[in-house]
């Protein structure tokens, strides 16, 4: 059943991000990336990871996504596809470089084996009741990060403010 | 988390009080309060300073669960990140009432910058130091493009920003395969992980190569260095007198920590990577800073050039070249802060005069401001009694005292070249004449004489009696291993 | 008393120099010649009293050697500065400090109207410095001090008339020439330091002379020889032999009394001066007593044809010079060393009596120095004349005037010695000399007038004539010192005796008194016969040296340019050595190979700079692939590089 | 009379007055001249003491003074100086030449004064300090400070090509002593990475608890002899000096030539010989023979040069050629002639180079060919132009023979070839030389030179000390050689131990050539 | 070897060639946000393996970063279409060399 699922949403996964490459207009690709995290969300969920599933759908997809889809319409839709392209040469050589690191990679990772892992001192065992067990966690062991990333969202806040707003 | 560790963070809490204070500034502080702007954020640094020193000579420990972890080395990453942004701010304050972006933002995002660097700096968790640089990366790119109206300035944004989360993506996989192999992203717990291994788990190398590619971008590595000249250049001078230092310390400092604590079984594998990029970094950084006739352009060059001598240090990996490491730093703070700071006290109106032959005659044109920078290249080239020269002297040695003579060598023909470039900066300023027509020079405040002053006199002294800070930068390497 | 006060006799004229020439500017004439001529004549004096209290010593001890201070001390290295003196040093001090004064007296009047006066006698003073030192010279490092010294001052009164291009050029070569000669020289004394460990005339002989073993007499070539040859090289430039005599012509571009002082009596017999002084040496040296005879004879027979045809009066004397140099270096090379310096002596006289006539003669005819323009001098100038007729005379060899006597000696050392060629050649060069000698005085004083209109010859001064008279004197009487063995003893021999005691001798065969009369005679008629030759040639028959020219046309030309050893040194050696210096060595190997290298690497890391920038192309694509490109290759370096 | 810290005012001085010339704002240039001679010539008086109460009969270091600089835990780097017979004269000929060269720019320049007196100021300071300094770091920083002055003096007060000669001078010399630097930092480590002490390291050599491997020694002989190479310069690496000479101002010159160049003969004599004495002995034959090369080429490239300064600059080359032969022979003429050769050097050529200068200032060319007749117009000028040219040649009785002869016994010791090589320098001098001097001074009267005048008052007095010294020395050598026989017998100790039986180096190239039944010792 | 990495891997590597390949800031933005999104993936899928719960933690977190980055970077490329109507990365080379 795993299985099953991890090769159909993989595969939709897989097909919908060459897609956000492959779209000559930035608006398909954008909703080629929401299919694809999509699919990655069933995938969590075939993780056994349901809070991140939903998150994925919820905030992901559904608030970021939704946020450059704004844009997108906001500015130009349609401009990408006439866009010239100063160095012809890159597509190719990005695909070469992009094809080496692949087989470079997977030739290192190839001997992949969780199994071989030694118990790690601090490891968090998963259980059950993951979702309260992530919640508890998120205030105590990583309150530091998490509390960081609430600085990150207020240079964000900052950065839009400051950037975006009308000329003053 | 307990209160004592919370008394810890206070230094940091400081700042981002202080952030959102100065943000909240913006739309609710009156007019006569801007002027004020700069003063908040010194105080705010201040501050910190001052809580930061109560923690002198505290017993190292880690807290918040193994996140953070406070000892000599966080100590001086946290003090340098505090000097970098209290200085940049000073020097921001003119600069920013000229070009019209006197805003409380600006300040808030110098403190933000400054906590997600010590962050990085303090963080012993992969996932922490990601959020710190990230925090960082954040704040530089959104003050690179600060001068909205500017194209430049916009377009050094979009740069730093599309290549920075570019290479952020690279380290968070990287963080991934790193965790995927060890079962932590918590260094101690990663190094104990590799070392009950045995043999290396197959996920850490690729994990460390992306490691090295995603906080080399921050550094400015060669190849990773691209967006560097181009940020520099486009971005407003304090923000790039800020950049050259900032950005590229916490990178180090980062890197420092992940290798030295966290992957010191793989140091043969990293030792030779850096050595390449080490090499290449200083090589191609000192032969394009040749061609340059920017001044900002060249300076940003020879940023990357400079973290390519900081390198030496980390390649080395012994006590002493952390030691020395850290300690060019320092020095390579003073005179990258005090190089920019001329830079855009000469720069006028619209941060335009950059140019070399905009620096023809200065030695007559502005005696003071030409010697500050005069000394500040001589510092720069590693001339004796600077304090340039005591860095790359500690440099190379632990170099060569590591049997890295053939490093040592190349930094050191590295050295012949750079004074090419920056000798031609001299020459402009002291064997040419001003073209005719050259317009006066802007008068310079005083905050920003007596950081040049204070800068050029650090030059000086380190150059001649380096004896505290070097022992301060070994008490702080301390921290690593 | 006079041998402790030894000193005295070089620093008296070195006085002389630094007041003249630091303050003879502001000095007076009268101030300047007080002081130069009565230093000259205090050496004089102070020589001759030297020379009386060696006399008074017994043969044996007439050796008084004494060391003022360490000059140089390094290591096992030292020279002192010590001066020598001995009758072969008393002889030329004699020589130096009377010929020397004389000629000062004489320049008094010759160069009476120059601007330089006080320059001139501040050299002149110089020089004499330089000269004693070299003559009383204790070692051979001190020697060479004075050997450069009068290379200095030569130098320098060459090149007294400064602004003709000629004097400054004659100048140069002639530093330059003697410095080649002055190179060998030095290395000869390097070679002495390094064999013997010491510099000393005294101690250096007398360890050749009591190591018999290590220096055998006979022995092939060795490190002797070596030595002897190299200093023999200093010989040559300084006494302008073959091949460096080429400098001793050029010099007549000096005043006349210097080249009757320099280069004719005492500077150019420095050179054999000095191998008279290493005979010790050379006499244990064959092969190069070979050299220095053949080297010797050619010169005096290659300088006497140039003579022949040489039509400037002072060049006429100059190959004289050489010729005779060249004669003093045969008896040397045929091991009379006595010989050698008796004829020094006797040259010195009578050379420097024709240089001062000549400048007399030039003097009358207001500068004029061409032999085709003068003539009928006789009655205008009449002690110059007669002056002039002893000295050549005495040049020619006639009895009983002093050259006879010495060339004489010289000549029959030469067959006694077993060298009948060059006894042969050098009665031929005697005759050559004669003939020489006589067409200079029948081309300048008999015959009809040919100088220029408008000029009126008129006799000299007093102050220059005296000079003349006493030199004649000298030429006339000076040889009898000296008489032949069949005459009398040689006494000039047995005194210099003591300072070639330790020379080595060969057996030399004995000969009668009749034999060697029979000789003297011969040499006598064939000067005679050189005179007759002369006299038909430039007198009798008017027409009749041009016919001759005309019909040895290409000898005549070959002469007349002196062989063109000039310009053969000019094409062979001064050219190339230019041209290599500023086009291979200077434009091609500094600026085209090791600049253009310095350079190359400058602008190979700029054109690397240009590259980089090429590839900063802005575009932010591009930097993404340059991250990807490290990327892959950090990685591929991680998979297949590692280890 | 023990005058603490001795070394330490008189190297520091001149610095002390160079910062007062810029601490005073309102001064005139007028001012500013006297102070900076009068501070210059302090130091002249100050380092008078150190030659009346050296100790001739010591090879050890005399003045000696250390104090801390830089501590560190695992060792410290000294302010340590002190004088030997081989550094005390170069100490003097700095403080000699400094007054004098202040004194020449005296009218020449008139512009930027205040920082071209600095500049020669804290040249000499360095200098100085070069030639005390008994701490490796301590002499490389002053090593390095020496070449910033300079560099201002050539790009600043410089002819024309100013900027390319004074970007080439930075580039070469830092390149060789950056290495040397890497060279240092070896040598450190190796010797146990606690002490920098010249002396302290040469002890620990001498009683053999301190070795490296040939490999390591001559590696380290190499780091350390290029930078003094092309310091000196050594054929190939020469072709910086014609240019920086020519473009540099007359006082740039005189220093550049009287005691920049020595930097390099110094150091070879200071740190090479007694640090790695087998690699020196086994490279003695290359070097020996770069330095022949040096000697015949820089004399007839000399010899074709248009341009007087350039002419000079060659003839350095040359006469540096003979010091670095000198060196090499090993043996106490050698090395002496050398260190006499060196402060001849400094004498006539910085009187060259002054000389030139006035005729510069006269005629604003440098040109040789602009010249001729000058002897008319200026007698007095010619005539000490000729004394300079005559000791420039190697006259008996001026200083240049002296050193020459000294060396030339060395060399013709050790090698026959060489040594007459060598001495065939001296006829290649004597041709250029007085071949430039005849085009210069003598020749028909030139209209050119109407205007020219004699020199004056102040060139007297700038030029009479220095022929003085140069007769003294000719004549009376004892004095200076005395006081260098004990140091250099030191150093050749040092060389002769590494020649030990058993030693890793044999050096059989150059003694192969003796005949039999002259060996020396 | 694990399928979710083998994917994770392929997915990081698309986004990192469409990066250099799309011709739109945005578009190269949501290549980004595809490299982030398998950075995720492979979180989870190792959490998943070692049975432990922080990985999650990761992939929250970095959400959170991938939402800020995606305002600031949404800003930016507001302000550059303001100032040039182009969303073309290959036009913002004013600066280079």
């Amino acid at each position: 059943m795993e299985t099953l699922i991890f090769y159909l949403f993989g595969g939709i996964a897989l097909l919908a991000a060459v897609s956000v490459v492959a779209q000559k207009n930035v608006f398909y690709s954008a909703l080629s990336l929401i299919l694809c995290l999509g699919s990655v969300a069933v995938l969590f969920l075939a993780l056994e990871a349901p809070f991140i599933a939903a998150v994925q759908v919820i905030v992901y997809a559904g608030a970021i996504m939704v946020l450059f889809l704004f844009v997108i319409m906001i500015l130009d839709p349609f401009s990408a596809a006439a866009a010239r392209d100063k160095r012809k040469r890159l597509t190719c050589l990005a695909a070469a470089l992009g094809l080496v690191a692949l087989v470079v990679m997977f030739t290192l990772m190839r001997a992949y084996d969780p199994a071989a892992l030694p118990v790690v001192a601090g490891g968090i065992p998963a259980d059950a009741a993951s979702v309260s067990r992530l919640g508890q966690l998120l205030f105590t062991r990583f309150l530091v990060p998490f509390e960081a990333t609430s600085i990150l969202i207020l240079v964000a806040i900052m950065g839009v403010v400051v950037l975006a707003r009308k000329r003053s | 988390m307990t209160l004592d560790e919370l008394f810890l963070l206070i230094p940091q809490w400081i700042l981002l009080a202080a952030a959102a204070a100065l943000m909240l500034m913006e739309p609710f502080g009156r007019p006569a309060g801007r002027r004020r702007l700069g003063l908040v954020t010194v105080a705010a640094v201040a501050a910190a300073a001052y809580a930061l020193q109560l923690q002198w000579g505290l017993e190292p420990r880690s807290i918040a669960g193994g996140m953070i972890r406070i000892d000599g080395f966080s100590l001086f990453f946290q003090w340098l990140f505090l000097v970098i942004a209290g200085l940049s701010a000073v020097l921001s304050t003119d600069f920013n009432q000229r070009e019209g972006i006197d805003r409380g933002e600006y300040y808030a995002l110098l403190l933000t910058a400054c906590s997600g660097m010590s962050l990085a700096a303090m963080s012993e968790d992969l996932i922490l130091t990601f959020i710190g640089i990230e925090i960082l990366s954040l704040s530089t790119y959104i003050l690179a493009g600060f001068k909205r109206r500017d194209i430049a300035s916009n377009e050094a944004s979009l740069k730093y920003f599309l290549l920075g989360s570019f290479a952020t993506a690279i380290l968070l996989y990287g963080i991934a395969l790193v965790y995927g192999a060890t079962g932590s992203t918590q260094y101690q717990a990663i190094r104990a992980s590799a070392a009950l291994q045995g043999e290396i788990p197959a996920l850490l190398l690729p994990g460390l190569g992306l490691l090295l590619v995603g906080v080399g971008f921050k550094i400015g590595l060669v190849p990773f260095h691209s967006w560097v000249p181009d940020v520099y250049e486009g971005a407003p001078s304090p923000v790039t007198a800020f950049m050259a230092v900032g950005p590229k310390a916490a990178g180090i400092a980062a890197l420092l920590r992940i290798l030295a604590e966290a992957l010191p079984g793989l140091a043969p594998d990293w030792t030779r990577i850096l050595w390449l990029l080490a090499v290449l970094t200083m090589t191609l950084g000192n032969a394009a800073a040749l061609v340059q006739s920017n001044v900002k352009r060249m300076l940003a060059y020879s940023a990357i050039a400079q973290a390519g001598y900081i390198l030496v240090g980390v390649v080395v990996h012994t006590r002493e070249g952390f030691t020395a490491a850290l300690f060019y730093l320092v020095i390579y703070t003073v005179m990258s802060l005090v190089a920019f700071g001329v830079i855009l006290a000469l720069s006028g109106p619209g941060d335009r005069r950059v140019h070399l032959d905009d620096y023809a005659g200065l030695g007559r044109r502005a005696p003071y401001a030409a010697a500050a920078m005069g000394i500040t290249l001589l510092a720069l080239a590693g001339i004796p009694l600077t304090g340039g020269f005591m860095g790359k002297f500690f440099l190379f040695g632990s170099a060569v005292k590591a049997g890295f003579v053939g490093l040592a060598v190349i930094a050191v023909l590295n050295s012949v070249l750079s004074v090419f470039y920056y000798f031609r900066v001299l020459v402009y300023m002291y064997m040419k004449e001003a073209p005719g027509g050259t317009t006066d020079i802007d008068p310079v405040s005083r905050p920003v004489w007596a950081i040049l002053a204070i800068g050029v006199l650090l030059i000086l002294w380190l150059g001649v009696s380096p004896d505290r800070f070097l022992a301060l930068a070994g008490y702080s390497s301390l921290g690593l291993k | 008393m006079m041998t402790e006060l030894l000193w005295l006799l070089p620093l008296v004229p070195l006085a002389g120099a630094a007041a003249t020439g630091l303050l003879g500017r502001r000095l007076p004439k009268r101030a300047v010649t007080l002081v130069a001529v009565g230093a000259s004549g205090a050496a004089f004096v102070l020589a001759l009293a030297a020379f009386m209290e060696l006399l008074s010593l017994a043969p044996g001890d007439r050796r008084i050697e004494r060391e003022f201070f360490t000059w140089i001390a390094a290591g096992d290295f030292t020279a002192q500065a010590s001066l020598l003196l001995d009758p072969l040093s008393a002889v030329m001090t004699l020589v130096v400090t009377g010929v020397g004064f004389i000629i000062h007296i004489y320049s008094i009047g010759y160069m009476r109207a120059e601007d330089g006066y006080y320059r001139f006698f501040a050299y002149m003073n110089l020089f004499l410095f330089s000269m004693l030192l070299l003559v009383l010279a204790g070692n051979f490092l001190l020697m060479f001090v004075g050997w450069e010294g009068v290379g200095l001052c030569s130098y320098l009164l060459i090149g007294y008339d400064f602004h003709r291009p000629a004097a400054a050029d004659a100048g140069k070569k002639a530093f330059v020439v003697n410095r080649i000669g002055d190179v060998g020289f030095i290395l000869g004394v390097l070679l002495v330091f390094l064999t013997f460990g010491d510099l000393g005339f005294g101690r250096v002989f007398g360890k050749i002379a009591s190591d018999p073993s290590r220096f055998p007499p006979e022995a092939g070539v060795g490190v002797l020889t070596s030595i002897a040859l190299l200093l023999f090289v200093g010989a040559t430039g300084k006494s302008a032999q073959i091949p460096l005599h080429v400098w001793l012509p050029d010099a007549m571009e000096g005043p006349t009394p210097v080249s009757a002082l320099i280069h004719a009596a005492t500077m150019v017999t420095a050179g054999v001066y000095m191998v008279v002084r290493c005979a010790p040496l050379f006499s244990r040296a064959p092969v190069a007593l070979d050299v220095v005879l053949v080297v010797g004879l050619a010169t005096a027979l290659m300088a006497a044809t140039i003579g022949l045809a040489q039509t400037d009066i002072k060049r006429v004397l100059a190959y004289s010079t050489v010729s005779q140099l060249g004669f003093m270096f045969m008896a040397a090379g045929a091991g009379a060393f006595s010989a050698g310096i008796f004829h020094l002596m006797t040259h010195a006289f009578f050379k420097a009596l024709l240089f001062l006539g000549a400048g007399s003669v030039i003097h009358a005819l207001s500068g004029e120095q061409d032999l085709r323009r003068m003539g009928g001098l006789r009655r205008r100038i009449p002690v110059t004349f007669w002056t002039m007729l002893v000295a050549a005379l005495a040049i020619s060899g006639i009895f009983p005037l002093a050259g006879f006597f010495s060339k004489d000696e010289i000549l029959w050392a030469a067959w006694a010695g077993g060298h009948p060629t060059v006894w042969i050649l050098g009665l031929l060069t005697a005759g050559l000399t004669a003939l020489y000698m006589f067409r200079l005085i029948y081309l300048a004083f008999f015959g009809e007038p040919r100088h220029a209109e408008g000029v009126h010859p008129h006799e000299s001064p007093r102050s220059m004539t005296g000079p003349l008279v006493a030199l004649a004197i000298l030429s006339a009487a000076g040889g009898f010192i000296g008489l032949p063995a069949w005459l009398g003893a040689n006494r000039f021999a047995r005194f210099l005796e003591p300072s070639l005691s330790l020379v080595h001798r060969g057996a030399v065969p004995h000969f009668s008194h009749a034999l060697e009369f029979a000789f003297a005679a011969l040499s006598v008629a064939v000067a005679l016969a050189g005179i007759f030759a002369a006299h038909r040639i430039y007198l009798a028959r008017p027409g009749g040296a041009g016919r001759i020219a005309a019909r040895w046309g290409a000898i005549h030309r070959l002469l007349r340019d002196r062989y063109r050893v000039d310009e053969f040194y000019d094409r062979a050696v001064v050219r190339p050595l230019l041209g290599l210096s500023e086009r291979t060595l200077w434009q091609r190997v500094d600026v085209g190979v090791i600049d253009r290298a310095v350079n190359g690497a400058g602008a190979s890391i700029l054109s690397l700079g240009g590259i980089l920038r090429g590839m900063q192309n802005g575009l932010i694509r591009s930097y993404a692939a340059w991250i990807l490109a490290g990327m892959a290759a950090v990685l591929l370096y991680l998979s297949l590089l590692r280890s | 009379m023990d005058v603490p810290f001795i070394l330490s005012w008189t190297t520091y001085l001149p610095a002390a007055c160079a910062l007062l010339l810029l601490a005073l704002p309102g001064a005139s240039d007028r001012a500013l001249r006297r102070i900076a001679l009068a501070g210059s010539l302090a130091a002249f008086v100050l380092s008078l003491h150190l030659v009346f109460h050296f100790d001739p009969f010591t090879g050890r270091m005399q003045f000696e003074e250390s104090v801390s600089w830089i501590r560190l835990p695992a060792f410290e780097i000294r302010h340590h100086l002190g004088v030997d017979g081989i550094s005390l004269f170069m100490v003097l000929l700095t403080t000699f030449l400094t007054p004098l060269v202040l004194l020449s720019s005296w009218r020449s320049v008139t512009q930027r004064v205040r920082p071209f007196l600095a500049c020669i100021l804290l040249l000499e300071t360095g200098m100085i300090g070069v030639f005390c300094a008994l701490d490796l770091m301590l002499f490389y920083v002053l090593w390095e400070v020496v070449l910033i002055p300079m560099y201002f003096l050539i790009g600043i007060w410089g002819g024309e090509r100013r900027l390319y000669a004074a970007v080439k001078f930075i580039l070469y010399t830092m390149t060789g002593s950056l290495l040397m630097l890497v060279g240092i930092l070896y040598l450190f480590f190796a010797a146990g990475g606690d002490t920098f002490s010249l002396v302290e390291l040469v002890a620990r050599l001498e009683s053999g608890a301190l070795g490296w491997t040939s490999r390591e020694e001559l590696w380290l002989f190499l780091a350390f002899g290029l930078a003094f190479a092309i310091k000196v310069p050594l054929v190939p690496l020469h072709t910086w000096l014609p240019d920086a000479h020519v473009e540099a101002p007359t006082a740039g010159s005189v220093i550049l030539a009287g005691v920049l160049l020595k930097m390099g003969a110094y150091g070879l004599l200071r740190f090479c010989l007694p640090l790695f004495p087998g690699a020196a002995l086994a490279l003695a034959p290359c070097i020996s023979v770069l330095a022949v090369i040096g000697i015949l080429y820089g004399a007839l490239v000399a010899m074709v040069q248009p341009d007087l300064k350039k002419l000079v600059a060659y003839s350095s080359v040359s006469h540096m050629g003979l010091v670095v032969l000198g060196i090499f022979t090993f043996t106490t003429p050698g090395l002496e002639g050398a260190l006499v050769q060196m402060v001849g050097h400094g004498l006539s050529t910085g009187a060259l180079f002054l000389l030139v200068g006035m005729l510069y200032d006269r005629r604003h060319t440098r040109r040789i060919a602009d010249f001729g007749g000058v002897a008319h117009a200026s007698p007095v000028l010619a005539a000490a132009f000729l004394v300079v040219t005559l000791s420039s040649i190697a006259l008996p009785g001026l200083n240049g023979f002296v050193g020459e002869v000294l060396i030339l016994v060395g060399s013709f010791s050790r090698s026959k070839v060489f040594g007459t090589l060598a001495a065939v320098g001296m006829v290649l001098g004597a041709v250029y030389m007085l071949r430039m001097y005849q085009r210069v001074f003598w020749g028909p009267k030139n209209p050119a030179n109407a205007g020219m005048g004699d020199i004056g008052t102040r060139e007297k007095v700038l030029l009479l000390p220095i022929l003085l010294l140069m007769l003294w020395i000719g004549v009376y050598p004892p004095p200076f050689l005395r006081r260098m026989d004990a140091s250099v017998a030191g150093v050749l100790r040092r060389v002769e131990s590494a020649r030990a039986p058993g030693g890793s180096y044999r050096v059989d190239f150059m003694d192969a050539r003796g005949t039999p039944g002259e060996e020396t010792k | 070897m694990n399928p979710y990495l083998v994917l994770s891997l392929l997915l990081f590597l698309v986004g990192t060639t469409g990066f250099i390949v799309k011709k739109n800031v945005l578009a190269m933005f949501l290549c980004v946000e595809l490299m982030l999104n398998a950075a995720n993936l492979a979180f989870v899928a190792f959490a998943r393996d070692l049975g432990q719960l922080q990985g999650q933690i990761f992939v929250f977190l970095v959400m959170v970063v991938a939402a800020a980055e995606a305002a600031v970077g949404l800003a930016i490329m507001i302000v550059l279409y303001r100032r040039r109507q182009t969303l073309n990365p290959d036009d913002a080379d004013t600066m280079k060399g």
